[in-house]
């Protein structure tokens, strides 16, 4: 039975509106300091961690994961500019803060694993493989997206690379993707599913369902919670009974881990760890890893639930920045290689743009295809 | 031909296709070691076993959505609700996620999925167990519906559904698991989904029938054949989505009358929907308004009176064609 | 009178509600600190508090339960399904307990409870999101089905749903929050469910349309009288469930055309409903086919020119409306 | 916070079928005697503690208990008598061998409290005051039932005595309940609802969702899952990956306590406690009480899914037997009071089935009325 962490008692204080109004609740912001502080001791032994981790793994795998960390950072940026622009539509959800977490627990996968997540799906999209191209054109509604510009920022698929989406119903992705474990299991194909979801969604009762005949059938699934500590405006503590959320596998006895998001090093171990629990054993692992989103709920958030120093203090913990501080002072990469990483992010994001632009409209004819098979 | 019920045609349709592709699995709530409530899996674990007849929790969302993510990933699942008045609470993996991947993914992932069981009422088993839900379901594109009526397109549109490349909602109706009919031998009957029959053929009249009232509407024109010399039609759309409106709009275009029988609540129903494409497509045709017999506008009660009078029955149907024939 | 929002004048018959009825409570996903996603309960939890105005988790079968079982204990609660996509995950509740309890109970328990929310397209929110689920609802008895389109209504008719002791699903549509339109004053503004608006009078054709599609008639009925000299009829149900069809019936045995005009999908839709009703009603007056524009048979497209494509628009009533007049 | 059951190891290895086939699962049957002999040795200290209790629970009270017991195992008896003639239609669930967890539970509250529970509903229905005679009414759908015929065995009501029925969606009345509860909070009326749900309800998504809202809000409610061991001819294990429902409660850091369902002065321990943190502090509890169904699901149910065995050693421990052992011990009640509240039952029995059989049926009118207010 994988760890839980019991040192995190001082979280697990909730408070929240109750029926007969007899206590203001508490506005979000101030909640989360607590948790900040902890976060922050438990960065130092992060850095130790990620230190010694860095030693293990190698050079090959760190630079293709720091540069999708960078390339995911970028990217998301750029969608931020050209939405402002209005060359995308609809919700557009960014992944700013959270890398680690798709980075850690993706790059622990075989090519063959597959990959469900939510509608905050673009960069997961591409650590899955599809090109930065496809993606951007998916968020313009063009013929070259990777859904032909039927889906949009939300629902980015490929059957080629094992990712299915791309979904905008919150906890739907969970029960779907208990059943493509389920699938995996009756064809012994030996895959293993990811199955991303935010804290908010862990409310559905699908979440609850999904645990339960995972675990009563032993499928080969990672249940990953993408614990951001918000559902749009609201903070984790105003939602839900209890701060942990990684304990709530153990009404299914099922393995569990909580991880520090912005270590992706941590990430990576827990995962491998999980995913090795699926593949060698098919049991299911539920890991509630722990980050902070950097911008808006979607580009339509104004944000005003939480304060500056809030932001700014889990800014301080960027995973990406500590994630070039630990290789840098492990010696495996330097400022230069940063550099490079960085300019080849760059220029992908633009080579997605510049494709995005010129790909052309979707046909009038694809309105009524793809209906029914 | 061999004559089985409704609920052994169905259980041939399941064994058949389980033997036929490895990908077919059944799940559900007491499908397996129970045989099914209603036994329509009858002996289907104890021949097959766990891998491919599956009990589940009581979890209608979660399981329907293992169903739609194992789909997905290539297998052909055969969901059962026990009964489609469950299914409401899987409504959302259903309309939202089922019927729209393949769209949403711009065509690259299939649901072949078959959703299955009884729909409407049955004995008494009051407001909550007695819903006929094909109206609900129908509105949704990327859903196939199908009701079937007889023994032989019980199996036939059931083994087609199951290889159907869609997500297709198969609603059967208790009443019915009992009646018995000839069934054509041979793994390879099959009824394609789209497809109406005309279940009686007649001039004067035409009754759009379907799952239930189909019995009903066959015994209401042997009647009204006898007491009235008048000769109805009786047409079984078989498959609700996509719809067969060519045969039913050329039998009106003989008849030039139009009664439609359904167990379902009226508003914004199927019977709706047909009356509507009839009169689009046969306005001219057409010497009376569309009658339609739908169950009452209420949640079905308990008693035994009320049900009664509730339902759709020959009498109703009866004084249907009487209305529109002007007798 | 004050010219006002659709948002605003939604907003304010929240608040007059909450003033004057302590057991009336606003509940649902960012209701409350966030002002509501589309800001229609803006200001309300800063007035009333916690206890009046109550953000929920992203929960949305259990929130609709909570509200059915306070308001079986006497409350009156308004929830706010974000949007009525998110609906289908709680429709369990809303069909199978709030729906029946009344009945079920043999009239002991009412279930007095508003839900809200945007319903259909939004732009571009892609196949999950744009649902427009009038027809689903509306075919079950013990639900009313209301969704206005001016600022007035939008006032009149959520005031009448909060005091109104069924359940009541109230749509309200996205991207018509920001139209503007004078509201009467005075807090005992109420709009009667029930009864349908001659939005325009005209005398050649009528159509019928309700939310997002009733200014878009409106549109096309001047272009028509421009362009083509013919008097169009618009006509808004405001309430499809009990639905007005008196008012449509003598539109139509007037003006002898009807086209309906609705974003939903067709299959079974409430259009078809709206249809069958008049042939029956009105069966010797239609001098044309009624026609009905509807949203393609697609789950919705992101991108925006499909978007467009799949809606009903200006354009598409204008060529109905030449058809029934054979223009 | 509520003791958890620490002793219940044994109990937690679980069995299901797994989606490759790979194994076949436990036939249902068996399962069960592993607890089957560790109930027998709590049924040893049970029967001690039911002594004690019963010295401390005044007379009135202890008969009380024992005739609405005795009534409920009289009057479902009779039921599947009338029912087996066909004038009772439709599903028909009944209560023999739950006896001790509706009565030590529902006897413990306020009548000014409120209960809501499953279709298995006639015996809380008499409990919380509605009549044999409109109970046996309703269940022959005669206009003299408590809902006029229009509900049946599943849905019985009355507004007047708090009972919030009787509902057929498994798992629907856990969120209907927690809606209750909410009222009376935000009423502050000071009531607290029972809510009542056998443990195959337990793997529904609503339970989930209903146990975060409560404790989140505080709500005053006591959750009492009926665990008969059986949904339908699905086993527990079968169906749950756990056999500790208590402990899911701690995944909302909900209260929580085991109860054995055979003892009915445990049931009543357990529930005063229960509903006192309800209404003194306004908080939730989850009781697990567990007991076992001696009947079929329904009565259409043939219940070949478990042995005869199996049922034999429950019954040893008949809830009613039990008390009337212990009460006889404890020397409150001789056997001649025993046969008078027999006879008294009985009595009961036989009037409701006099006023049913004579009731008319409803009249057709009431087919369209009730649906609108
Ligand atoms: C069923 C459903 N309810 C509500 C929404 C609206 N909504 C979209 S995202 C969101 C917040 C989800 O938060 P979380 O699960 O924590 O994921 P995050 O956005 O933080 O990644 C909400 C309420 C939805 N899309 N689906
Ligand atoms: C949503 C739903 N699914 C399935 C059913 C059919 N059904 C009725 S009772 C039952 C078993 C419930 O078992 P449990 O919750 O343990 O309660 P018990 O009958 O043992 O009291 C099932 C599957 C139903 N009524 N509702
Ligand atoms: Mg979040
Ligand atoms: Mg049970």
């Amino acid at each position: 039975m994988a760890k839980t962490a019991t040192s995190r008692k001082a979280e697990t204080k909730t408070k929240a509106a109750p029926a007969d109004g007899s206590k203001t609740s508490t506005k979000n912001g101030n909640v989360d300091f607590a948790v900040v502080e902890l976060a922050k001791a438990e960065y130092q032994k992060r850095r130790k961690s990620q230190l010694e981790a860095i030693k293990k793994t190698d050079k090959k795998t760190l630079r293709a994961m720091l540069y999708e960390m960078v390339l995911g950072r970028r990217f998301e940026e750029k969608c931020a500019e050209v939405y402002r622009m209005g060359k995308i539509g609809g919700f557009c959800h960014l992944y700013i803060g959270q890398e680690a977490i798709a980075v850690g627990s993706m790059m622990a996968l075989e090519s063959t694993d597959t990959v469900i997540t939510a509608y905050r799906d673009h960069v997961q999209a591409m650590i899955k493989g599809i090109t930065p191209e496809a993606v951007m054109a998916e968020l313009y509604g063009k013929e070259g997206g990777c859904v032909k510009g039927k889906g949009g920022s939300m629902h980015m698929f490929s059957k080629e690379h094992g990712f299915y989406g791309g979904h905008g119903i919150v906890g739907g992705q969970i029960g779907v993707g208990t059943g493509m474990a389920y699938a995996a299991k009756y064809q012994k194909t030996g895959q293993v599913t990811l199955c991303f979801f935010g804290e908010a969604a862990v409310n559905q009762g699908i979440f609850h369902e999904s645990l339960n005949m995972a675990q009563l059938w032993k499928l080969p699934i990672v249940y990953i919670c993408e614990n951001n500590q918000y559902g749009m405006g609201t903070s984790q503590e105003r939602a839900m009974s209890t701060r942990n959320i990684a304990k709530k596998a153990e009404a299914f006895e099922m393995a569990n881990e909580f991880v520090d998001g912005m270590d992706v090093m941590a990430v990576r171990d827990a995962s491998i760890r999980a995913i090795e629990r699926a593949r060698k054993k098919s049991e299911p692992t539920l890991l509630e890893i722990r980050a902070y989103r950097f911008m808006g709920h979607s580009m339509s958030d104004p944000g005003n639930y939480r304060t500056r120093e809030e932001i700014a203090k889990y800014q301080e913990r960027d995973p990406i920045v500590l994630f070039k501080d630990s290789l840098k002072e492990s010696g495996v990469m330097t400022d230069k290689d940063f550099e490079k990483i960085e300019q080849e992010a760059m220029d992908a994001t633009e080579k997605a743009i510049k494709f995005a632009d010129e790909s052309p409209y979707p046909n009038e004819s694809e309105l009524l295809s793809d209906v029914y098979a | 031909m061999a004559v089985l019920t409704i609920r052994d045609a169905l259980n041939q349709a399941l064994r058949e296709e389980i033997l036929r592709d490895e990908n077919v699995f059944v799940m559900g709530e007491e499908v397996a070691e129970y045989d099914g409530a209603y036994k329509v899996t009858r002996g289907l674990w104890k021949e097959f076993g766990d891998k491919r007849v599956v009990d589940t929790p009581i979890t209608e969302l979660g399981f329907a959505a293992v169903g739609v993510g194992a789909a997905m990933a290539g297998l052909r699942p055969v969901i059962e609700f026990m009964t489609w008045n469950f299914s409401i609470l899987a409504s959302d993996q259903i309309i939202n996620h089922a019927a729209k991947m393949m769209y949403m993914s711009g065509g690259q992932f299939k649901v072949p999925i078959v959703f299955r069981g009884p729909n409407g009422s049955a004995y008494q088993v009051s407001s909550q167990h007695s819903h006929s839900l094909e109206a609900m379901y129908a509105n949704f594109p990327g859903l196939k519906v199908v009701q079937p009526s007889t023994a032989a397109d019980a199996k036939g549109l059931l083994k087609a559904s199951i290889r159907d490349d869609n997500p297709v909602i198969f609603m059967e109706q208790e009443r019915m698991y009992g009646l018995k009919g000839e069934v054509p031998e041979g793994d390879d009957f099959i009824i394609p989904l789209g497809v109406a029959d005309v279940k009686r053929e007649g001039t004067d009249c035409t009754i759009v029938a379907r799952s239930m009232t189909v019995p009903l509407a066959l015994q209401a024109a042997e009647r009204i054949q006898q007491e009235l010399d008048v000769s109805v039609e009786v047409i079984d759309p078989r498959t609700i989505k996509p719809l067969d409106i060519d045969t039913i709009v050329d039998s009106v275009k003989k008849t030039n009358r139009l009664v439609i029988a359904e167990e379902s609540h009226s508003f914004a129903s199927v019977g709706a929907e047909i009356s509507h494409q009839v009169m689009e497509h046969a306005f001219d045709y057409l010497d009376a308004p569309v009658k339609r017999i739908s169950c009452a506008e209420a949640p079905m009660p308990y008693a035994k009176n009320l049900e009664a009078l509730a339902l759709p029955d020959v009498d109703k149907i009866i004084a249907a064609v009487k209305e529109v024939c002007y007798l």
